[in-house]
């Protein structure tokens, strides 16, 4: 429902009779309306109401658009029955709460941390239960400040900057759960997955660099990156750190290639990534292997980039990926939800946002209740099936952090994100090392 | 009399071309020096010079403040030089277009007093000095050139000088207007002022002159008192013109 | 007795705002929204003021205001997070260090003149934008956060969520004080000065001013208003990073201002208001969806509003002023019919 | 590698040097600043992008058609925005603009969606020239060779012709040049028309390397902010050098300074040139 | 050639000039004469189409021309000399002469009409590669009124043409009009009113805006309101 305001989400009430046709319609859904009908329990269970901030317009509107459709799908999903083996999908409704359904309301922070702000105070002050988003680290804190304000909880998806969660930089860990693994896992996940490159590929691996975003985003990863590569045995020769907004990647590209590592890291968004990308090629420069933090290497268009360079090294944390729809059923269905509104493949941060709206429900499914303070409470002391995910679990520390995120590794093959790493039952193809 | 300002040798070069060269003059206290000459003869550029507009390229400037006390003024910011006592019009007109006419001259004004109702107490004198009082609300913008020029000379009056100088204060007004100026002039003359004007009206010129200087091409021709000055062969060829000059015999 | 009268007449309009805003927030209940909407209103419009200081009066066009602003936010949130120094001195520090900045920078820059230095600013902040995302000291592309510190409300001035009414109030005296400022200055002597400069650095000079030290007075003046906005934001917000000092923030203070009316006191508060109802209700209406069809529309609204009134929205009551002040001038004339040239002494 | 950074720099340069000219037209010349500048190059960007997703046409060859598009699109700007705001201040102008950029902004948005597009594929993409020991890389080496070609173009239109005098008289007092029997209002059109030609055609030279999406030009306008003034406004051969001297500024600060500061040196060098130039690099 | 009938104009809502008539006849010189303020550049702005008219009629050599854009009205054959100069002052002399011809398509003539303007006034010859805007006032006038004669004009209207010339050269200038006249007509707004009306055949007098007396130049000139208002006498 693209074209569907937020202000009309929140004016249709819950009549018993038209509950959720547009949700209906637009969703691959095939329940019969009449006998939905039926089971609705005419108008007595007020609906839940959720809030989500995203950045739908402005610089990274790029992502917060097909974020804002995984959530609607997360809400179809909740709202309506679904031929799917999973209580989620197949409850209409909330059964902890009678049926109740969830209302999503929608604010776009046009790429913004003030509006960000707002945008969450107004959501806020229409008795959300739970707010979710916001897509980039500086936003999240930003929305993240008001729900501790409120008190509400506030689920996180896709941010990925290790401060959110570390328990000193900001003060709402008391209401703030974020999903995404944070670069810390993801830099470990990285390394290990090199050892294991070294090990069973001999792709003698020793010098490794990192290009990154000077944002909250790329100033972490930058900072795992280097603390943890002694660890694992790596030699760090260039750390290139660059503007947020550039023209061209080639001075920055002449830095890493001047220090000729065999693997780079890259802490990119998707426009940058593909500069540097040209960049590579552009100069002859191949290395073993491109490291990617969750950002740009997700998007669906970098697949394309990748094919049309014809080059195969580009690998990093993903969520999920196509190619495992089907080893996980729900996933996939999911998937095609997703991909009948935007026509693309589910990505990382969509799939992390899909899941911030699933977790609220399954909190107040354990609850039996909406109110913020049980949801909370519910969020911090239980483990949360999610077999959308390849670790199939979510499990949040005292700081907020999902621990069980390990994200595991794809690799772009040919235009195609394979999984490489580290799940054998979900590897779908072997690396392939750039000698 | 004694000087007030005296300008020596003074230079000032435009790349090749020389806008005035090696002119040297007096201007005693309390009169009126007139300065003529053909157009492009460096009449204004002598003026930006003397008040600090332009750096002369070689040459000094020297002026007498009340006390007495010499002063080298050569290349000093104009803002300095008016707060000496030094002020200007300009030939080009720069009204403050988005300003009255009555705050025009309180801008002057307010070079003596730091408070608002005090300036407008200046200006309103200034404004009935100049014939200005029923134009006071009239937005610099809306002006005719004549009543601009009016404004200029106000605003500079304003600041209250002990040297005024004008330049081609009376261009593109009419006799009956150029008596007033005169007048005006005159006036100012016998309030103590010391006036440089810079005019291409002779008939306004010579009465009231102490004492002309023309120069022609960046150089000073002649120097001297205004009936000496339109008998000189020189300036009515560069300058005057032989139909000036008949015309003049005649009256 | 007359002339509490007089300064109530001659203020009616200020008077009137005022009451707006002290009314209105409590009109509109406990809505943490629309208290907010308001103190980003009057912090902007505040801000919005200093560079009307600067650039309506003095004429020197800003682009860089956001570096003050910038530097105002950091004090407040380096200070209080790092040294736990309470925001009214953090502010105060912010107010320093914005001022000496401006002085220290601005008297070379302004041997500059019109777009040159308009240009300049936009460099000076676009320079502290990237010193402050990689200076690790303020938290570098982190940014830094102010800790919520419901301990000691009042000397931290943290709002409860509830009730953001006493920060909003506090936000309005500020700005309050700051537009009688502006008010004065604009009708005093240094008032006077800046207008002169900003239509002509000969007549200025001429005049006896040193255009150099008035622009750089404007400078400081604007830079220590747009650190108090600074210093509020930070509070309201909590966050600050980088991004403060970027265009994109230097443009608020400069579209606010320049759609209320640049060069006339109100405008910043004018325009402030309209531009954000504007943006608020474009993207309450239309907003949450993909297309920014919110962003389209509050555009063309914004063409709209400039086109049909280029001089900003003041620009009308300027016209009404204008027009009254003709009508005595033509009556005025018609009296005078005979005489040669206005008041130039012709005989009648 | 220096040489090779310092060869990019010179590429890129010529590239910001006609996303400059086409400013300093507008800002420089007619002192209208068109804040929506970067959004003309954005559209330029996508017609050019457009023309070869739709008729797999080479931006190279399209650029004709993408600089006639932005054309008509500066002069539409002049007529419907411009135009009704030129007698206010200067700062109208750039608020009407800030208005018609947010609508060009979303509007692209709303069409091509924020997702970013790639021009692959084209006829020099990603190959490069190898000259000893550096390469050159061909999509940009077309650019630069563009870039200088049109700038000089453009140059000559405006010293050398009828129309061009006409523009710079119009831009100094307008209603005198009406009074010479100059339309004015077609000058001004011709000028926004022109400006809007040139980002139309530094677009298509650009899409073979650079992701498309509706943020994508601010940055660009922002470095032509700076070109514009440090070459000296109205000035066309200042932007040219100005635009190169920003091009190899950006790549030398980047390479010995860390690539974080690579625009904080341009705005520096910016300001430490000012100060012995005060009116640009080519100003007196 | 030139007809103003009952003429109403002014700025925006500011009533300038009054119900004015008058008439320029082929090969005539008039001269408008008036103090300042009374709208006599107002009246030439009207004119020559950068002010409009609230009402009343211009017509030129029998066609409507009062709701005109300017430029179209320089291509019926009106030049205007506009008051203060209002040179181009980033262009060269040469430039600024080359746009007074703007409208004239062909090359040759220009060249010729250029040569003629160098030969009248020596100085823009020798200056003829400097802005505009760094010559001296009087330098400025010269380049303004050669600039109009450069369009080949059939009808001249010069405003303030002797403001800031020397002596010799407000000779030399009326001289060179009077010498132009031959071809062109003109419509002159001049403050030296003796001189105006010498040259003038036929001469009108503006007060606050409204038509006062109109003559022949002669006749002007021995009138007590002229001679009483405008010479001081
Ligand atoms: N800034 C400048 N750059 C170059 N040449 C200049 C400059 N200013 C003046 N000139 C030249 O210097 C000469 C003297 O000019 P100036 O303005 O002093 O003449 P003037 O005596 O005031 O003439 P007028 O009576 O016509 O005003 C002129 O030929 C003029 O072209
Ligand atoms: N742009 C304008 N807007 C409003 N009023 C104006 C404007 N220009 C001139 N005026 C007013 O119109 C009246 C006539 O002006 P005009 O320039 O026609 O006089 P003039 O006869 O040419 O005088 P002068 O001899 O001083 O040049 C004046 O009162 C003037 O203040
Ligand atoms: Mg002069
Ligand atoms: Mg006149």
């Amino acid at each position: 429902s693209g074209g569907k305001t937020t202000e009309k989400t929140e004016v249709e009430k819950p009549a018993a009779t038209d509950a959720t046709p547009a949700e209906k319609t637009d969703g691959a859904e095939k329940t019969d309306p009449a006998e939905e009908t039926e089971k609705e329990p005419a108008g007595e269970v007020e609906n839940v109401k959720l809030g989500a901030v995203l950045p739908l317009t402005g610089a990274t509107a790029t992502t917060g658009a097909n974020l804002k459709v995984a959530m609607e799908v997360a809400v179809d999903l909740i709202n309506n029955s679904h031929d799917l083996d999973w209580d989620i999908a197949k409850n209409e409704g909330i059964a902890a709460l009678n049926g109740a359904k969830i209302e999503l309301l929608f604010g776009d922070c046009q790429s913004d941390a003030t509006i960000a702000s707002t945008e969450a105070a107004n959501l806020l002050e229409k008795d959300i239960v739970g707010i979710a988003g916001a897509y980039a680290s500086g936003f999240s804190a930003a929305v993240a400040a008001q729900a501790l304000e409120y008190n509400i909880p506030m689920i996180c998806g896709s941010s990925s900057s290790a401060s959110l969660t570390d328990g000193k930089t900001y003060d709402f860990a008391s209401v703030f759960n974020r999903i995404a693994a944070n670069d810390e896992m993801e830099t470990k996940e990285f390394y290990l997955f090199l050892q294991h490159l070294n090990e069973k590929y001999n792709a003698g691996i020793k010098k490794v660099a990192i290009a990154y975003i000077n944002n909250a985003y790329g100033i972490h990863a930058d900072e795992m990156f280097a603390q943890y590569a002694p660890e694992y045995g790596f030699e760090v020769v260039a750390q290139v750190a660059y503007e947020p907004t550039i023209t061209a990647a080639d001075t920055e590209a002449a830095q890493i290639i001047n220090a000729n590592p065999d693997v780079v890291f890259q802490a990119s968004y998707i426009g940058d990534l593909t500069m540097f990308a040209q960049a590579y090629k552009a100069y002859d420069y191949a290395p073993k292997m491109i490291m990617c933090y969750c950002g740009g290497f997700q998007d669906a268009s970098f697949a394309e980039v990748a094919k049309g360079l014809g080059v195969n090294y580009y690998s990093g944390g993903q969520a999920s990926a196509e190619v495992l729809s089907d080893k996980m059923p729900v996933f996939k269905y999911v998937n095609e939800m997703y991909k009948t509104k935007t026509g693309l493949d589910i990505d990382g941060p969509a799939l992390e946002e899909f899941a911030s709206i699933i977790l609220f429900v399954q909190a107040m499914e354990i609850a039996g209740s909406s109110e913020p303070a049980d949801i909370i409470n519910a969020l911090r002391n239980n483990s949360f099936d999610a077999p959308y995910l390849t670790v199939g679990k979510i499990e949040f520390n005292e700081n907020g952090q999902n621990i069980e995120m390990a994200s595991f590794i794809t690799q772009l093959i040919d235009g195609v994100y394979q999984v490489v790493f580290p799940l054998d039952e979900y590897v779908t193809s072997e690396p392939i090392v750039n000698q | 009399m004694k000087s007030v300002i005296e300008i020596r040798n003074l230079t000032m070069k435009f790349g090749e071309l020389m806008a005035n060269e090696d002119v040297s003059f007096d201007i005693e206290n309390n009169g009126i020096v007139s300065l003529i000459g053909p157009n492009g003869a460096g009449k204004t550029t002598l003026f930006n010079c003397v008040t600090g507009f332009y750096k002369p390229f070689s040459g000094k400037v020297t002026y007498w403040d009340e006390a007495g006390v010499e002063q080298d003024i050569t290349g000093r910011p104009t803002h300095e030089i008016c707060r000496k006592g030094i002020t200007r019009n300009f030939q080009i007109v720069k009204t403050l277009s988005e300003m009255t006419v009555e705050q025009n001259i309180m801008t002057g004004a307010f070079l003596h007093t730091n408070k608002t109702s005090e300036a407008r107490d200046l200006a309103e004198g200034v404004l009935r000095r100049t014939g200005l009082l029923a134009r006071k609300d009239i937005l610099g913008r809306n002006l005719t050139i004549a009543e601009r020029k009016r404004v200029e000379i106000a605003r500079a009056l304003a600041t209250e000088p002990r040297v005024l100088m004008l330049d081609e204060c009376m261009a593109g007004l009419n006799q009956t207007e150029i008596k007033d100026v005169m007048n005006l002039i005159l006036d100012l003359k016998a309030q103590g002022l010391t006036l440089l004007v810079v005019e291409h009206i002779m008939e306004a010129i010579m009465p009231i002159s102490d004492k002309i200087v023309v120069l022609d091409s960046g150089k000073k021709i002649a120097e001297g008192p205004p009936q000496e000055i339109a008998n000189n062969d020189e300036v009515i060829k560069a300058y005057l013109g032989e139909k000036y000059h008949a015309k003049s015999k005649k009256s | 007795m007359v002339k509490i009268k007089n300064i109530f007449k001659e203020n009616l309009f200020a008077l009137i705002l005022l009451a707006l805003f002290i009314i209105v927030p409590l009109a509109v209940g406990k809505n943490a929204d629309i208290h907010n909407i308001i103190i980003y209103i009057l912090i902007y419009a505040m801000v919005g003021e200093g560079w009307n200081l600067i650039t309506g009066f003095a004429g020197q066009t800003s682009f860089g205001h956001a570096a003050y602003f910038g530097i105002g936010a950091y004090a407040v949130a380096v200070l209080g997070n790092k040294y736990d120094v309470v925001p009214w001195a953090g502010m105060l520090a912010g107010i320093l260090i914005a001022t000496t900045l401006a002085f220290l920078i601005n008297f070379q820059l302004f041997r500059l003149k019109g777009h040159y230095f308009a240009i300049a600013t936009l460099a000076v902040a676009e320079i502290l934008r990237t010193l402050f995302s990689v200076w690790t000291y303020v938290g570098s592309g982190d940014g830094i956060k102010i800790l919520f510190r419901p301990d000691n409300k009042v000397l931290w001035l943290a709002i409860d969520v509830r009730n953001r009414l006493p920060f909003l109030y506090i936000t309005l005296a500020l700005f309050v004080l700051v537009f009688i400022l502006c008010k004065s200055l604009e009708n005093s002597k240094m008032g006077f000065y800046w207008k002169a400069i900003r239509e002509s650095h000969e007549v200025a000079e001429s005049i006896g001013i040193n255009p150099q030290h008035y622009k750089v007075y404007a400078m400081m003046l604007s830079a220590a208003i747009a650190a108090v906005g600074g210093g509020l934001y930070v509070q309201f917000f909590k966050y600050v990073d980088s991004v403060v000092f970027s265009l994109d923030v230097s443009m608020i203070f400069v579209l606010v201002t320049v759609l209320g009316g640049i060069g006339n006191v109100y405008g910043p508060i004018i325009g402030s208001i309209i531009y954000y109802t504007l943006d608020l209700s474009m993207r309450r209406l239309f907003g949450g969806t993909t297309s920014g069809i919110n962003l389209i529309i509050f555009g063309i609204l914004l063409v709209i509003v400039v086109v049909y009134q280029p001089r900003g929205i003041m620009g009308i009551f300027d016209d009404l002023v204008n027009r009254r002040r003709l009508a005595k001038e033509k009556a005025l004339q018609r009296l005078d019919t005979g005489t040669p040239g206005e008041g130039s002494g012709g005989k009648a | 590698m220096l040489s090779q950074v310092i060869i990019n720099g010179i590429m890129t340069g010529f590239v910001y040097a006609l996303v400059a000219v086409g400013l300093t037209l507008t800002w420089g010349v007619m002192d209208i600043i068109n804040f929506a500048h970067g959004e003309f190059l954005l559209w330029g960007m996508y017609a050019a992008f457009g023309l070869w997703s739709l008729f797999s046409l080479d931006p190279i060859l399209s650029l004709p058609v993408s600089a006639a598009l932005i054309f008509i699109l500066g002069v539409f700007t002049y007529f419907v925005v411009v135009k009704r705001v030129l007698k206010a201040s200067g700062l109208t102008a750039l608020l009407a603009t800030f208005g018609l950029s947010m609508v060009l902004k979303n509007l692209a948005q709303m069409i091509f969606t924020a997702n970013y597009k790639n021009v692959t594929n084209t006829i020099f993409a990603s190959k490069t020239i190898k000259l000893g020991n550096f390469f050159i890389r061909q999509d940009y080496l077309a650019a630069a060779v563009g870039s200088l070609t049109l700038t000089l173009l453009v140059l000559t239109f405006i010293n050398k012709t009828k129309t061009g005098v006409a523009i710079k008289a119009t831009s100094m007092n307008r209603s005198t040049a009406q009074l010479m029997g100059i339309n004015t209002d077609r000058i001004f059109a011709i000028t926004f028309g022109l400006s809007g030609a040139c980002v139309g055609a530094a677009a298509a030279l650009m899409v073979p390397f650079t992701p498309i999406t509706p943020g994508s030009c601010t940055l660009y306008s922002v470095l032509a902010f700076v070109i514009v003034a440090l070459g000296g406004f109205g000035n066309i051969t200042g932007a040219l050098y100005a635009g190169l001297l920003v091009g190899v500024v950006e790549a030398m600060g980047g390479y010995f300074l860390g690539t974080s500061f690579k625009y904080a040196i341009i705005f520096l060098m910016y300001l430490i040139v000012m100060q012995i130039r005060p009116k640009g690099l080519f100003g007196w | 050639m030139l007809k103003v009938k009952n003429l109403n104009t002014g700025y925006g809502n500011v009533q300038v000039i009054y119900d004015f008539s008058c008439e320029v006849n082929p090969g005539e010189v008039v001269s408008m004469v008036g103090s300042n303020g009374s709208g006599k550049s107002t009246l030439l702005k009207t004119i020559s189409g950068i002010v409009r008219p609230f009402s009343g009629e211009i017509e030129f050599m029998g066609e409507r021309i009062d709701r005109l854009p300017a430029h179209k009205i320089v291509a019926r054959g009106i030049a205007h000399v506009p008051e203060g100069r209002q040179v181009f002052g980033k262009l060269s002399v040469a430039e600024n002469l080359m746009m007074g011809a703007f409208i004239v398509k062909d090359e040759v003539e220009k060249k010729k009409r250029l040569d003629e303007m160098f030969e009248l006034f020596p100085i823009l010859a020798e200056r003829s590669k400097q802005a505009a805007e760094t010559l001296s006032g009087g330098e400025q006038q010269m380049l303004a009124i050669a600039r109009g004669l450069m369009s080949s004009p059939k009808l001249l209207l010069v405003d303030e043409l002797s403001l800031g010339l020397a002596p010799v050269l407000v000779e030399r200038v009326l001289e060179a009009l009077k010498l132009i006249s031959k071809q062109v007509t003109i419509l002159l707004v001049e403050q030296k009113v003796q001189e105006a009306l010498e040259i003038a055949d036929r001469g009108y007098v503006i007060q606050n805006g409204r038509l006062v007396i109109t003559g022949t130049g002669a006749e002007l000139l021995e009138s007590e309101i002229v001679k009483q208002a405008y010479m001081g006498m």
